[in-house]
């Protein structure tokens, strides 16, 4: 059952460029547990898009199977959404993206989802460089089916029933390093002003952007011991940098210690703004992102942040070389080859 | 062992080694054949490896068109010492066996009634050419040689299809030529030839063309404008990529630019493949893969999404001879209920069931025109023996006046001039079929949540038992929509005459027919019936209405289509007979009429 | 509204929203009418969510023992705003309802025909508690306190169920108390009670107990032996593994070392998990897997390996309602036609239909039998209303000079005994069914090589046809030896009377008996059998062959068993009409004879 | 169709410690084209089982589809073997090692069968540290389909068709890094010096051991151009240390130079000995390898050799604590808990 929000639309909200108000783009009502950090991350994404000005209806949004996966109806509602199967959101979006180049698309999905049985799909999205933005809301378990310990779960995390994890966690910001990700980042579903210029920086990128969301099970896995807990996060959380966007013509207005900052413009024109709290960390190497994150875990800490970023590559589209105009756009006259030459192709089979 | 002279009716069987280039020389021979104006059919008969192990190429010639397989075989070309024995085995009594005569031919091997015909054909490889690669390859032409000039066939015509053969690398057309004549002579020079069997060029073939079923297929989905095709390779269905790509590198590059107006995704396995085909489907550019065995299997998940959630799917199922890893490089007709009720859940799919490369380019256009038409999977069920083998086949058509059906598809207009507001799942013709938008038609209006879970009229989550029950009951009206669309069966006969019908689909048609002919010289009459899709159009219910008894013929152990004949239209099964031929081979016209005579004692 | 009192015969239902805790308050509800030695059914239908959506937990009262689900709620306690128009609706003319008087009910919620009961939940929780999570979990004791002295239900009892609920956390047990008081005394000190519906201590339970199926599944797969749980979590059969895991850990511990006897790998996927068990049974150890909808989808393609290369699997599947992710938290019948010919070629596979948490058991013990034996994948099919609702079940009954039949498997001995080689499929005995030897078993006889390729008689690689076929046609000659080894149908009557049997299977059996006792009062007789397994059982077959006209109830749209029926058994399917329910609710008497009567007018 | 080989045996040929000779240790003839690098390997696994002293019946060797997976029946003929279904080995033997911790899994796959449709398994494998030894004999290439490209293709790579590949290549050796594999080794199948002794350490280690042999396929992907022919591979081919294998209580015959040599003892009292080729590499340290990796494949290298060892973890069966006894030895009395226990729990469901 899913209800629809009154919207109500106070004369004074302010209207962004392309014309709507914030509201617009929200979705329906929430049925994830009250306290659930997916619900927190939906808001950013709402923010998100409210404030680079996207026109709803040019996103998609996708998704797979879990609490994580569901929040696609709890924001942009007039975007086109796809609550797919579980772990195989990142095929569906790879057909849809070759369908048509010119929308953005937003995939959504669990640490179950993605870490376990999403896990080849996941990889090859990466391979591909996929242009799309790719969520986990990353909570170390199994929420939709009761708490069970996910792939992502710590070594030694205890669980709610009181059992340590013996398996290793896929790191899987590491693991999108190692497999040549165009776009890394991480971030904590608590953290909303790191969250919003990341999704928007993500959204900006032509190919794969991956955000490795830490968001809290409140009723499965935010118990002590857990190392996906609100309090846990909180305590070990560190970021690469301080962390602005800054839409194509548009003015940095943060200002930004000397010799610590950077700027990096995207394809688009717009562009990262950035302050490095790590010194040896340069956001486009990525073997210096590695080595930072090494660090960190190797600390026990949470780094969080934009971990890297390649401005220069090729996505999908590019490897394949196809044409600019959205494939579903082409009609029978440019696709279809017509009788004559299939009169060539019959004769040269004679 | 006197015998008549027979022409233009004969089996020739090549026993080879496989990676050792006799696939092309034996292609060749048989494209030779149809150039003389004789219906022919080439079957490849290879292993599920690269290299070393054995293969068979066997070419059936008949004048009189029949082009399934036929038991018996006429002359043998063994070069493969592994299968000698066996070989020598399959002739038929009074057939003849080429062999390379380089070393003697060991006492075991002789079978008194048959003719041996030595060629020292390695001895004279390696003494024309030196490099062993080169030995390997033209000894294959020298065995051409041979033959050809043993059957009369026309040796320019030879010439000229090895001459387009190397169109592209011209350096390699003179040492074939060389090896071929090395052959023409030795048997010029030391055998009475022809033999009593016999080519001669007559004019029977009209505009056929020789071409596979899964070329066929890729032209297809070309010509209805496909745009994306997201594949796993697996045999014997990867050829249909492959050609899909070669085709679409020809036709569809814009000329401006040198783009592209195709994306071809190797993906990284089936569920990945038919997960970009729905994606591709759901954002409105025409998608489908093509797959065999396992590869279906692994799609049931997304099979079901397809069918709830009304998602257009086009899938090629090239079957190969299961189960499990079966024989791969074989062929079957056995994934047809697995593909008819494929997934968990009350789940029906439409399969369509071409018999010829034409109909395989015909209804893989079918498929993309149904699939947005009826907003689910549609799967064409071809199999090895159509997909991979050359068969000769009407040319491909297409009317340029056709038009793509694309289906119920709102653009932005349409939405703005709608006075009720749109659901994704509402019946608004009466034909259960709804209507769908496309991501990004319009600002505001039309945008819907797709779901694989219980969705009311306008795709909201619900677990109520009434939206559910609305829900999957206009599934299944929808499902009766499909019947008027498929297409519908080929009969053969003007009308039904007999109290026996014969019914079958696909590639069982060559032997079928040729069946009936059979039997028809022994006084059997029998209507028969070919189905060309499922769910089962209304004249399938009423040739069936038409006759006492059925005789279904396919190529699978557990009758698989009788099943789906029963089950579908509630037929009583004591009605239907079953000839089945299920050990990865063709099956032959003699199989079934021995088969349908024993039925038909048993009975009586 | 004068209404007769009526005892023991009633059906209730909470209406809450989940995540709340009333789950496990209207437990302890229904468990309290257990005890009192009254038959009682409960069925918790709870949304696909962890929190804030509609949930209804019913409970029906039979004191003549009937367990299904019936129509028309006798008393509905609603405390979800959201559903109350829906609630209030669904209770019977002369009915009950129970609401939360806290705040006054509006208008628009009042129907003439029934009778209202207000008790002020929440307020008397706020009046007595002050943490806002206590007062929403022991608001839902407080009407459970009301209901139970509504309905004159022994307090006692019901404080002897909060104290076994609590035994682990006693410090809850006061609070609980009160709050059960609370509702007593408020309906004590306002209202007229009990009512005309009530309930009253009885002597019809006997040695039943209390149990949901998974549970009952989990403790076959321990008691039979199983070593190797490999699962992926996925309602409505993740308490299959969750249940496997506690008892393991009661059961199967060693007593010195504190080591497990067992291994529970919560797999990454269900393809990895059956992988897992097909690893395990291949090396010996019974190993098992449990899943639902999609996770059978995903088998397909191993189910095929476990036929062709003929490995022990033993699967679980508890049905939810399909197609794709459908209502994953309700209940059908709907993956028969899937799971009996899963994966492509021509596959057959043995199901299992268990009715009771009793069969539960013993046919999941029956599947590992079966699996060793027949050395293939055995399914048991039970479904999300017998895994997940507690059922009044006969007790679980283990025999300790049982002894588990671990089929055909050679120990070194036997290897060195052996005067032939070894032959891994090879049938030695006539019934189709091969030895295997276990890896490790001997260093020098014995190793063989799996795969799921076509295969010759001592497990070698060839695609010869004979080879094939005498393959394939052994694997069949194994399903009717299969046919001899699963269990017999239970019938309902000494010996076959009437013309019309009713046949059914699964949780359908709580309602068919209701239903055959309705329609017996109503002057109809039927013959009923209920099938336990597939392939079927002679009996089944002789069962149909005695009757002229067969009525198949299932929960199921597209009349799935039917199909298995008429194709596997050549029934002519005129003789076979349907009753059919798959709105995701269990099927009620009612909806079967109401049906039963519509057919036999309609064929009359 | 398959042929069993003739067995002459010479009487003088060497038998080993358990009393067999090498070509005890052999299967049957191989259906591989001739020079397929997949042979070679095939011939190490004897050589390395022979040298060990293997009893053949305590291995099981498994495998998927693909060239590569169909080479165990042409090694150790009497062991039992599984080739199952593609990108699905580690699945089937993690159950056949859960329920017999006594035998020695040997797991064969190819880089289209481990890299693509089974990279969720071969991640989880990694995960769960199944105590196996897994091999891949990676070509960048789909051998048995005819040669299409892999995931482990490089980056640029020419097929035989002539074609660049536009991906980037999947690192299995980074990625078993990344993922906290407890033994990896990259090796050539042209190397027989260095393979012979890894294969021997893959087995003696109680975890996850893998091994990433470079194998090219001579049929469809040892054209000029291709990174994983045969002259490729010969020419940038690096080596992190001189290695060898020494068993429990067998003495150490080679002398390596002073400071360089490292001796790593295993689980079961056999050594490995090497003697480091890079200086900042340690073999026990984890990023110390991925610094190495990265180095090499930076300069366009193929770094060989043991890469990391943990001498140290637990497996699965440990992880589980599984009891010492195989499963599948434990019987009906060890494992049924009996009526008198049934009883008890029917009573507490009343
Ligand atoms: C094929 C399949 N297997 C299992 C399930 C059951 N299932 C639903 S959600 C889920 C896990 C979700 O976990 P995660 O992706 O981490 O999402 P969360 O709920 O934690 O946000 C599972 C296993 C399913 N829907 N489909
Ligand atoms: C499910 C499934 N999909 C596809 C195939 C077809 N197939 C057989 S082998 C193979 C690829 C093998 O490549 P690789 O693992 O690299 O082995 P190689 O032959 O190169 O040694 C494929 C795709 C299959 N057998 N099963
Ligand atoms: S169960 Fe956990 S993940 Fe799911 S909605 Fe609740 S808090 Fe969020
Ligand atoms: S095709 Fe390639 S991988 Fe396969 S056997 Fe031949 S050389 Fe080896
Ligand atoms: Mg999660
Ligand atoms: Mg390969």
């Amino acid at each position: 059952m899913s209800y629809d929000k009154p919207k109500f639309h106070h004369p004074l909200l302010k209207k962004n460029k392309v014309g709507y108000i914030k509201t617009d783009y929200e979705g329906v009502i929430s049925t994830l547990c009250a306290g659930c950090g997916h619900d927190s991350i939906s808001g950013a994404i709402v923010q998100a898009c409210y404030e680079i000005s996207l026109e709803p209806h040019r996103l998609a949004k996708l998704s797979g199977i879990g609490c994580s996966s569901k929040t696609p109806t709890y924001f942009l509602s007039n975007s086109h959404g796809f609550n797919s199967v579980h772990g195989r959101m990142p095929s569906i979006t790879t057909g849809a993206n070759m369908a048509n180049r010119d929308l953005i698309y937003l995939g959504v999905s669990g640490d179950g989802d993605t870490a376990s049985i999403g896990m080849g799909q996941f990889v090859h999205a990466i391979r591909r460089n996929l242009n799309m933005v790719y969520i986990v809301m990353n909570n170390g378990c199994y929420g939709l089916t009761k708490g069970q310990d996910s792939a992502t779960a710590d070594f030694g995390s205890v669980s709610k029933a009181g059992s340590d994890n013996p398996y290793q966690a896929i790191d899987l910001a590491g693991l999108a390093l190692e497999l040549n990700a165009t776009f890394v980042g991480r971030s904590f579903s608590g953290d909303k002003t790191q969250l919003v210029p990341m999704i928007k920086a993500a959204m900006a990128h032509p190919g794969f952007a991956f955000l490795d969301v830490i968001s809290p099970c409140v009723t499965f896995n935010n118990n002590a011991g857990s190392t996906k807990s609100y309090s846990h996060v909180r305590e070990h959380i560190e970021s690469t940098s301080i962390f602005d966007f800054v839409p194509k013509e548009e003015e940095i207005t943060i200002d930004y210690p000397e010799g610590e900052s950077a700027e990096l413009e995207l394809f688009d024109g717009s562009k990262i703004q950035l302050s490095k709290l790590a010194p040896d960390w340069n956001p486009t190497d990525r073997f210096s992102a590695v080595n930072r994150l090494h660090a960190s875990k190797a600390r026990g800490q949470i780094l969080t942040g934009l971990l890297y970023i390649n401005t220069d590559s090729k996505d999908l589209h590019g490897k394949l070389n196809t044409v600019d105009k959205p494939l579903n756009k082409l009609t029978q006259e440019e696709l279809c080859p017509g009788s004559e030459a299939l009169e060539k192709v019959n004769a040269s089979f004679r | 062992m006197k015998q008549e002279v027979v022409v233009n009716d004969l089996v020739i069987r090549f026993s080879n080694v496989n990676g050792t280039g006799s696939a092309s020389a034996n292609e060749m021979f048989a494209k030779s054949i149809f150039r003389m104006g004789i219906p022919v059919t080439p079957k490849n008969i290879f292993p599920s490896n690269i290299q070393g192990l054995p293969t068979w190429y066997e070419v059936r010639v008949s004048e009189k068109g029949y082009l399934g397989r036929r038991d018996g075989i006429d002359l043998l070309v063994g070069v493969n010492p592994q299968t000698l024995k066996r070989d020598i085995n399959s002739i038929r009594p009074g057939g003849y066996f080429v062999y390379d005569s380089s070393k003697k031919l060991h006492e075991e091997y002789i079978r008194a009634d048959i003719n041996y015909i030595g060629i020292p054909m390695i001895q004279l490889a390696m003494e024309h050419y030196a490099k062993p690669r080169l030995q390997q390859l033209l000894k294959n032409i020298i065995y051409v040689g041979a033959v050809v000039t043993l059957l009369d066939i026309e040796l320019e015509v030879v010439k000229q299809v090895i001459a387009e053969q190397f169109e592209k690398k011209p350096k390699l057309i003179p040492a074939n030529y060389q090896a071929l004549e090395l052959g023409v002579n030795y048997v010029k020079e030391n055998l009475e030839y022809p033999l009593n069997i016999r080519l001669k060029r007559i004019d029977a073939v009209g505009d056929s063309i020789m071409i596979d079923g899964n070329t066929a297929c890729a032209l297809g989905a070309i010509y209805a404008g496909a745009t994306l095709m997201a594949w796993y390779p697996i045999t014997p269905s990867t050829s249909v990529a492959k050609a899909f790509e070669t085709y679409c590198k020809k036709m569809r590059i814009d000329a401006e630019t040198g783009k592209k107006k195709y994306a071809f995704v190797q993906a990284e396995d089936e569920l990945a493949a038919i997960g970009m085909v729905i994606g591709g489907n759901w954002n409105g550019a025409r998608s489908f893969t093509a797959t065999s065995g396992a590869g279906v299997s692994l799609m049931n998940e997304f099979i079901g999404l397809s069918y709830f959630a009304e998602i257009p799917v086009v899938l090629i199922n090239v079957e190969r001879g299961g189960p499990s890893t079966g024989m791969p490089t074989r062929t079957q007709q056995a994934d047809i209920i697995s593909s008819a009720y494929a997934s968990h859940g009350d789940t029906k799919h439409v399969l369509l069931f071409p018999s010829t490369p034409a109909e395989c380019f015909e209804h893989t256009v079918k498929c993309f025109d149904l699939a947005d038409r009826l907003q689910t999977t549609i799967m064409l069920i071809s199999d090895l023996d159509l997909g991979m083998n050359n068969h000769m086949s009407p040319p491909l058509k297409w009317d340029d006046s056709q038009k793509y059906d694309l289906g119920k598809v709102l653009s932005a207009e349409d939405l703005e001039e709608m006075t009720e507001p749109f659901g994704r799942y509402l019946d608004v013709d009466g034909d259960a079929i709804p209507y769908r938008t496309i991501p990004g038609t319009h600002p505001t209006l039309g945008s819907f949540f797709t779901r694989g879970t219980s969705h009311d009229e306008y795709a909201k989550y619900s677990e109520l038992p009434e939206v559910y029950l609305r829900n999957v009951d206009r599934l299944a009206q929808k499902w009766d929509t499909a019947k008027t669309l498929v297409p519908a069966p080929e009969f053969y006969q003007e009308e039904s005459k007999n109290s026996i019908g014969l019914i079958f689909f696909g590639t069982t048609v060559y032997a079928a027919v040729e069946a009936m002919m059979m039997l028809k010289e022994e006084g059997i009459q029998l209507d028969a019936m070919r189905v060309k899709a499922f769910p089962f159009h209304q004249e399938v219910e009423d040739f069936i209405a038409a006759h006492e008894q059925l005789i279904v013929v396919e190529q699978n152990r557990d009758a698989q289509f009788r099943t789906l004949l029963i089950n579908e239209l509630e037929l009583n099964p004591a009605r239907l007979l079953s000839v089945l031929n299920y050990d990865g081979t063709p099956i032959t016209a003699h199989h079934i009429t021995k088969h349908i005579k024993n039925q038909l004692t048993a009975t009586v």
